[in-house]
């Protein structure tokens, strides 16, 4: 997010400027590879079984260090455990709705002509979908479960995508080299595939990360209007519980604190690192 | 360019303050006010079409009969009622002192046209149509309600339909879409003055013609609140006097909070409705007894009174049945004890061959339970899940809500489900929770699992009882079967706690409306 | 086909194909508007539920109510909802006012606020108020909606009493509807704001190193005045599109501030209405919802091509 | 030291008295430029001295990433945040580097004008071209709008751009050298005392460079401005500037009349450069220019240089010897050992 990485415009040295991380980048990285161990280690990490009961509503004291909760269940073992609700649901609604989206805006933008026109349609009428309903509707039909949450978001959400993707396919269609493979006669896979999709990476990394933020937002939010999966511990569920099981009223703080903290320093990682990618992507592109 | 932007928003923060300021003082309204805070939202002011607004409205058009704190019926606009010794007869007498709201008296030719056009046009009160044959009033103004079958329940579903007025409903040809958010003409010791749907506010005003026990308010308003913690936080700022949820106690884990601020009371009454584990018992291997029997052991009563109810109940009998109902039968006690439950199991054909800890069917495949569960009970469905994994029986939870658990429940897609029932509901149909089970009646909230001949029977012949020992007899005979069939498992006997500002005093509370009835707003008065 | 004859041509397929879904949606939900009508403590006969189901028209087959659903649309007959026994037009109306009082300000003082803070932020990247607004308004946007607005609920109006608990009014006054819907506006704006102002100092910090913006220093301009003069209008084509993209989400964002504030606007209608399986409300909305977001994708559309001219000469 | 003597006759008296009399308007004393970056201090510009008089034209010439640029855009401080600047560019009595950035706005497009080198990316795509002319007058005489559009008309027309459609269209409308055009007309509309024009004929094709360069020494002349100009193509240098000087890795090492310098090129780099043109058989320098972060003690050409001693590449004492005309003007200057 800052900017000292300013363009050179008389250095035009060849060597490459090497990986450079601002501040925030920095701590964007941290903060999500230490919530993505936490994810992969909860067993490790947390100090009791999440699902075991103790003595239900304790405050925190040094052997519960977030108290318990309304059924008893130590609130740090489900903080830790919750991790790996929002890892599944971010990365996999990010993977679904970024692979699609590339798909999309890759051939939308590369043929352009009727291809372009239909999947544009597409996405004007994807956009239209109310979401909520989607996931009522789903989560009544299917078992709700975190990977059904996160196929739905994926499906609802490579719309952005595709036309990032696209816009970027036009430009890059136009550049020498793309026509150069053409006129050699390469299949217009081939070229997709090793030419359009590397200069388009830069752009959709960014993108990527920013879906697994929104997704982790909305899995909290569906959390909260109590459609989130049961089976599994997710720190929206959480909120959920501790607003609906008198969390809020009795002044149990830490109860609903500590889960929506998370969530914000999970998604404001996040989100550091795409801002920090795009920083670097815009400079790399002056460089050029 | 900046100090424009500073302008604005220090001019935005200047109004916020003097708004927040300026409406302190709401205008109090005249006279003595009672306001009570409820979650039971109004969707329309319509009160044959929200079931919310009927119940509210029984303060303005009170029922014929009413249920006093002993379950037994009293009259309340009737004066006395009595049932021929074949039961196909029954005679209510009108007292003759109510006059509604705009002057006019009631009549019985009022009570008359009510059941006539209830019948008529009120889906709820269809089952009169094929067992009221005629409703005629004698000369001294009694009404008479000749039955086509005997029929023992009549002065109890008369204690739930509201007594219409003539002049004003004959016009109104479909009652669920007739909506009026004005005044609507009430006998009762208060009429609806108007309905706020935007604000949520019902608010009543003195009859004026109103002949009994003068009330002690000019004016009461019932405050809906969608979101349950902000009326507790209205409760204890005093926005609201008094508490009332139909069929509904005031949450548990709030309790506390209140009773520290000192300044309210509780009236606290044993619940007729309750928390139960509903079974499929159309589908293997729920349809087994000794499968049911073994879960029954395996529940954890105490713990689940602890969590979900915090203590404010007792371990259920086997019977069903709360002892706060009629002809109550103490039965055997439900017991907590995993190794009878095991044994019953292993007793009854369910082995563990592959030893992966999961108990297989009769037919050798896995048991695999579907919990269908709706979102008011994810927690004991939760800790219900536990204790049947404690005895092997595997189950995966399926959270839907509540359209989706009435449709898939109908269907029989289930095999485990956690569900409750209330007071009215209790009471349905032959009474003592048959209305839940009875397969041959539908409804939103009940299961209809059980086709059990014994029991339709028994139905039956409560439905046709003519005299009180009779009714006894077959009570008792419910509560056995329960016992011994156990088609659904109570998890717990819960109480119901209103809490009441302590500045009021006075409240009365009947098992069918709670705090929510007649002689309740004629008895409650501000403490001296 | 011309450019717009072609854009038109799918604008017009798209709506045909949403209308449909709104149709399909509500009723491949399990569950129809009878099943949660009556309420759990009501017993009915068969026949009396026939008669209902009759009278709701649900009885028909499926197709024969898609071309009555066409039919009332082309007439503008919205239908009747027999949860809330009134005709949805008249719904819609008095519940669409309170959530655009709630979500218009919010939206256009959000944009508006976002896209200046943004702008200036952008420009002004590296100094230390900078860095403080766009610390807070980054928190603000990785935070649920849901979760910072129960938090404001609590702080401001049972800790500190400042505002009501709930609901749009209490005496009805206009002093009392805005002392009411102040702190949720307040909290929509600040979403809105939180989300503008983040893509545009983006927007900006891209603009800003651009040669067109060293030209205009060297023409003497100072400061700001490059800024709005020439980098605002470039900066500000990405966030009229995702303004667009954005209007669904605004409205989704409105369902959780009402559920939080227990208000009755739009949003807890549709959501109540989902939860009930109101066919002609859920329509009604859907209908609704899609016009406001395709009107907002054509303005987005028009401002673009009015602010860009490179789009018309393509 | 024979080419020291040869060049003394060489001077044609009329040259120098035209430099002696007329005062110099802008003088660029021990400037030096350098940027912070991840990869160590970058020097871009080391030492350097310059002066332009009044209606005089000096072309500094020299290799892409020298150091031209640099030197140019931090008169008018419109380098980068990260740039470090020391030494002083004396502008009418005042230092133009201690400017603050009020008074520097001031001085942009009124009495010092810029013209970039690209044009169709230093012109605003979504601002119709007049508006962008007709901006220096909204801002610096604080015109109305409607006056301002006229002066731009006008200066369109001067510029051989009169049909009527132009002032309505887009930049990217137009056409390179018409983009040029527009650039040129928004730097001279003010008529400034000093034109920088940063590489004009870069991107363009032969005869429209041409009649770019003619246009900006035809305003040059009408409006009795002095230019700098920063190319690297020689031969327009020669055709359009009276002095020039030639720049070598972030330093100034060889300043003189243009004539001179072509016909007598004493810097060894000088030659080289000069050697590379066409019209002397395109020969190429060996090895490439040095890093600007670690750049060679010394003279900076030592490593490429044909004609380097051992004493070149020493630390101390590499100054930048003048070599005097009768009256005392300074006819040339080399940074060179030889000399």
């Amino acid at each position: 997010m800052t900017d000292f990485c300013e363009r050179l415009n008389e250095w035009k040295g060849n060597r490459l400027m090497p990986m450079i991380i601002s501040k925030s980048g920095w701590l964007g990285l941290a903060f999500f590879s230490s919530f993505l161990l936490m994810a992969a280690l909860s067993p490790v990490l947390a100090p009791y079984d999440p699902w075991y009961r103790f003595e239900p509503y304790l405050p925190p004291d040094e052997l519960h260090l977030l108290g318990t909760n309304d059924l008893g269940q130590d609130i740090l073992s489900e903080l830790i455990f919750g991790s790996r609700a929002s890892v599944i649901v971010g990365f996999g609604a990010a993977l679904m709705s970024t692979a699609i989206g590339t798909a999309a805006g890759l051939v939308s933008g590369y043929f352009r002509g009727m291809a372009d026109e239909i999947i544009m349609g597409i996405t004007d009428i994807f956009l239209m979908i109310p979401q909520i309903p989607l996931i009522i509707v789903l989560a009544a039909f299917l078992r709700p479960s975190l990977w059904l949450v996160a196929l739905l978001m994926g499906c609802l959400w490579w719309t952005s995508t595709a036309r990032v993707v696209r816009s970027k396919a036009l430009q890059i269609r136009e550049t020498g080299y793309v026509q150069a493979n053409r006129s050699l006669g390469f299949s217009s896979l081939h070229i997709m595939l090793s030419d359009v999709l590397p200069n388009i990476t830069h752009v959709v990394m960014p993108k990527f990360l920013l879906s697994i933020a929104s997704a982790m937002i909305a899995e909290a939010s569906i959390s909260f209007l109590g459609l989130g999966d049961p089976t599994m511990k997710s720190w929206g569920m959480m909120i959920n519980f501790a607003f609906s099981r008198g969390g809020f009223l009795n002044g149990l703080w830490w109860w609903y604190m500590a889960p929506g903290l998370c969530i914000t320093l999970f998604v404001l990682s996040v989100v550091l690192l795409g801002s920090m990618l795009e920083e670097r992507e815009s400079v790399s592109l002056r460089l050029q | 360019m900046r100090r424009s932007l500073y302008l604005l928003a220090s001019l935005l923060l200047l109004c916020m303050l003097m708004l927040s300021t300026a409406s302190m003082g709401a205008e109090e309204a005249t006279g003595e006010v009672l306001k009570i805070g409820s979650p039971n939202v109004i969707k329309s002011a319509s009160i044959l079409g929200d079931s919310n607004m009927g119940v509210f409205a029984h303060l303005s058009n009170p029922t014929l009969m009413k249920m006093a704190a002993d379950g037994t019926i009293k009259g309340l606009t009737a004066g006395s009622s009595e049932v021929s010794d074949d039961g196909k007869t029954w005679k209510f007498s009108i007292k003759d002192n109510l006059y509604w709201s705009d002057g006019e008296k009631l009549t019985p030719v009022d009570v008359q046209f009510t059941f006539n056009y209830l019948a008529e046009n009120y889906p709820a009160a269809g089952w009169m149509k094929n067992t009221v044959d005629n409703i005629s009033i004698q000369e001294d103004g009694t009404l008479v309600f000749s039955l086509n079958k005997p029929y023992s329940r009549l002065n109890l579903e008369f204690a739930t339909y509201p007594i219409l007025a003539k002049h004003i409903w004959e016009s109104i040809d479909d009652p669920m879409e007739y909506t009026n958010e004005g005044e609507n003409v009430g006998f009762g010791p208060f009429y609806i003055a108007s309905t706020d749907l935007g604000a949520g506010v019902i608010y009543f005003k003195k009859n004026p013609y109103w002949k009994g026990t003068a009330p002690k308010f000019d004016s009461i308003e019932i405050h809906t609140f969608a979101n349950m913690d902000v009326l507790s936080l209205a409760l204890e700022k005093g926005d609201v006097d008094a508490y009332y949820k139909y069929a509904g106690t005031y949450p548990y884990s709030s309790i506390d909070k209140l009773k520290e601020t000192g300044n309210f009371e509780f009236v606290e009454k044993d619940n007729i409705g309750l928390i139960f584990l509903g079974m499929n018992l159309m589908k293997e291997p729920m349809s087994d007894l000794s499968f049911r029997k073994a879960i029954s052991y395996a529940i954890n009563y105490s713990e689940i009174l602890k969590l979900d109810a915090l203590g404010y109940g007792k371990v259920p009998n086997s019977g069903f049945v709360p002892p706060s109902m009629m002809n109550f039968k103490e039965t055997a006690k439900l017991e907590y004890n995993l190794t009878q439950a095991k044994g019953i199991l292993d007793g009854a054909g369910y082995k563990d061959t592959n030893g992966n800890g999961i108990l297989e069917g009769k037919d050798g495949k896995e048991i695999k339970l579907t919990f269908l569960t709706r979102t008011d009970y994810q927690r004991p469905t939760e800790l219900m899940v536990d204790y049947l994994k404690a005895v092997g029986i595997d189950s995966e939870i399926k959270n839907v809500d509540s359209s989706t658990w009435i449709k898939q429940k109908d269907a029989g897609e289930y095999d485990l489900t956690i569900t409750r029932s209330t007071p009215w509901g209790m009471l349905m149909h032959a009474n003592w929770g048959t209305g839940y089970f009875d397969s041959r009646r539908t409804g939103e909230g009940v299961l209809h699992v059980l086709d059990d001949a014994k029991f339709h029977q028994l139905c039956d012949d409560i439905l046709a009882a003519t005299s009180e020992d009779q009714l006894k007899d077959y009570a008792y005979e419910v509560q056995d079967y329960y016992a011994e069939n156990l088609p659904a498992i109570p998890l717990y006997w819960n109480l119901v706690e209103t809490p009441y500002n302590k500045a009021f005093q006075g409240w009365y509370s009947d098992p069918l409306y709670g705090i929510f009835n007649v002689d309740s707003f004629l008895s409650v008065e501000k403490t001296q | 086909m011309s450019l717009t004859g072609r854009k038109a041509a799918r604008y017009f397929i798209a709506i045909f194909l949403i209308i449909t879904f709104n149709f399909a949606i509500p009723r491949s939900m399990p569950g129809d508007p009878l099943t949660n009508l009556l309420g759990e403590d009501v017993i009915l006969s068969d026949s009396s539920v026939q008669e209902l189901r009759s009278k709701m028209g649900l009885d028909k087959p499926l197709w024969q109510q898609y071309i009555e659903y066409w039919q009332s649309i082309l007439r503008l007959d919205l239908g009747y909802s027999f949860h809330l026994h009134k005709p949805v037009s008249i719904l819609l109306q008095d519940r669409m006012k309170w959530t655009l009082l709630l979500a218009g300000p919010a939206l256009i003082l959000g944009s508006a606020l976002g896209a200046i803070l943004g702008a200036r932020a952008g420009w002004r990247s590296g100094s230390r108020r900078e860095k403080v607004h766009t610390g807070i308004l980054l928190a603000v946007y990785c935070t649920p909606p849901y979760f910072l607005s129960l938090i404001s609920l609590y702080l401001f109006s049972f800790q500190l009493g400042l505002f009501p608990l709930k609901g749009l009014y209490s005496t009805g006054s206009a002093a009392d509807i805005a002392h009411h819907l102040l702190l949720p506006a307040v909290m929509m704006t600040l979403f809105t704001l939180s989300r503008n102002y983040m893509i545009m100092r983006g927007s900006v910090l891209q603009e800003k190193s651009s040669l067109y913006a060293a030209f205009a220093r060297a023409k003497g301009l100072y400061d700001e005045q490059i800024l709005f003069r020439h980098i605002f209008r470039n900066a500000l084509l990405p966030i009229i599109t995702l303004l667009a993209l954005d209007f669904g989400f605004i409205l989704s964002g409105a369902l959780f501030i009402e559920i939080v504030f227990s208000m009755n606007g739009m949003g807890s209608l549709i959501y109540d209405a989902l939860l009930s399986r109101d066919y002609p409300v859920l329509q009604g909305s859907f209908l609704i919802i899609t016009i406001m977001v395709v009107s907002a994708n054509l303005l987005a559309d028009l401002l673009y091509s009015r602010l860009d001219p490179r789009v018309k000469w393509e | 030291m024979t080419d020291l003597q040869d060049f003394m006759q060489g001077c044609s008296r009329a040259a120098s008295e035209s430099m002696a009399n007329n005062q110099a308007i802008l003088s660029i004393e021990d400037l030096s430029v350098s940027f912070e970056t991840a990869m160590g201090r970058v020097m871009a510009a080391d030492g350097v001295c310059l002066k332009l008089h009044e209606r005089e034209t000096v072309a500094l010439v020299g290799e892409t990433g020298c150091g031209k640029s640099v030197v140019v855009s931090s008169i008018v401080q419109l380098l980068p945040g990260n740039a470090y600047v020391r030494g002083r560019a004396i502008y009418e009595g005042r230092d133009l580097l201690s400017l603050g950035e009020k008074e520097m706005a001031g001085i942009r497009g009124s009495e010092i004008a810029m013209i970039f080198q690209n044009p169709s990316l230093a012109l605003n795509p979504i601002i119709k071209a007049a508006e962008q002319i007709a901006e220096p007058v909204i801002i610096h005489w604080r015109l109305p709008k409607s006056q301002a559009l006229d002066k731009a008309g006008e200066m369109l027309r001067r510029l051989g751009l009169g049909n009527r459609a132009i002032p309505g269209m887009f930049p990217f409308q137009l056409s390179g050298g018409m983009n040029q055009r527009v650039m040129i007309a928004a730097a001279m509309i003010l008529s400034p005392k000093i034109i920088i024009a940063d590489e004009p004929s870069k991107g363009l094709d032969a005869n429209s460079a041409d009649e770019v360069m003619g246009e900006i020494a035809r305003l040059r002349d009408s409006a009795g401005a002095s230019l700098l100009l920063i190319t690297h193509d020689l031969g327009l240098a020669r055709k359009i500037s009276d002095r020039m000087a030639v720049m070598y890795c972030g330093q100034i090492i060889e300043t003189g009349r243009c004539e001179d310098i072509f016909n007598q090129p004493l810097h060894p780099y000088t030659k080289a450069l000069l050697n590379c043109l066409p019209q002397r058989g395109f020969q190429p320098i060996p090895g490439s220019s040095p890093s600007m972060i670690e750049p060679p003690e010394g003279c900076r050409f030592y490593p490429r240089c044909p004609e380097r001693q051992d004493e070149c590449c020493m630390k101390a004492g590499l100054q930048m010897v003048r070599i005097l005309g009768p009256e005392g003007e300074v006819l040339r200057e080399v940074r060179c050992r030889l000399y």
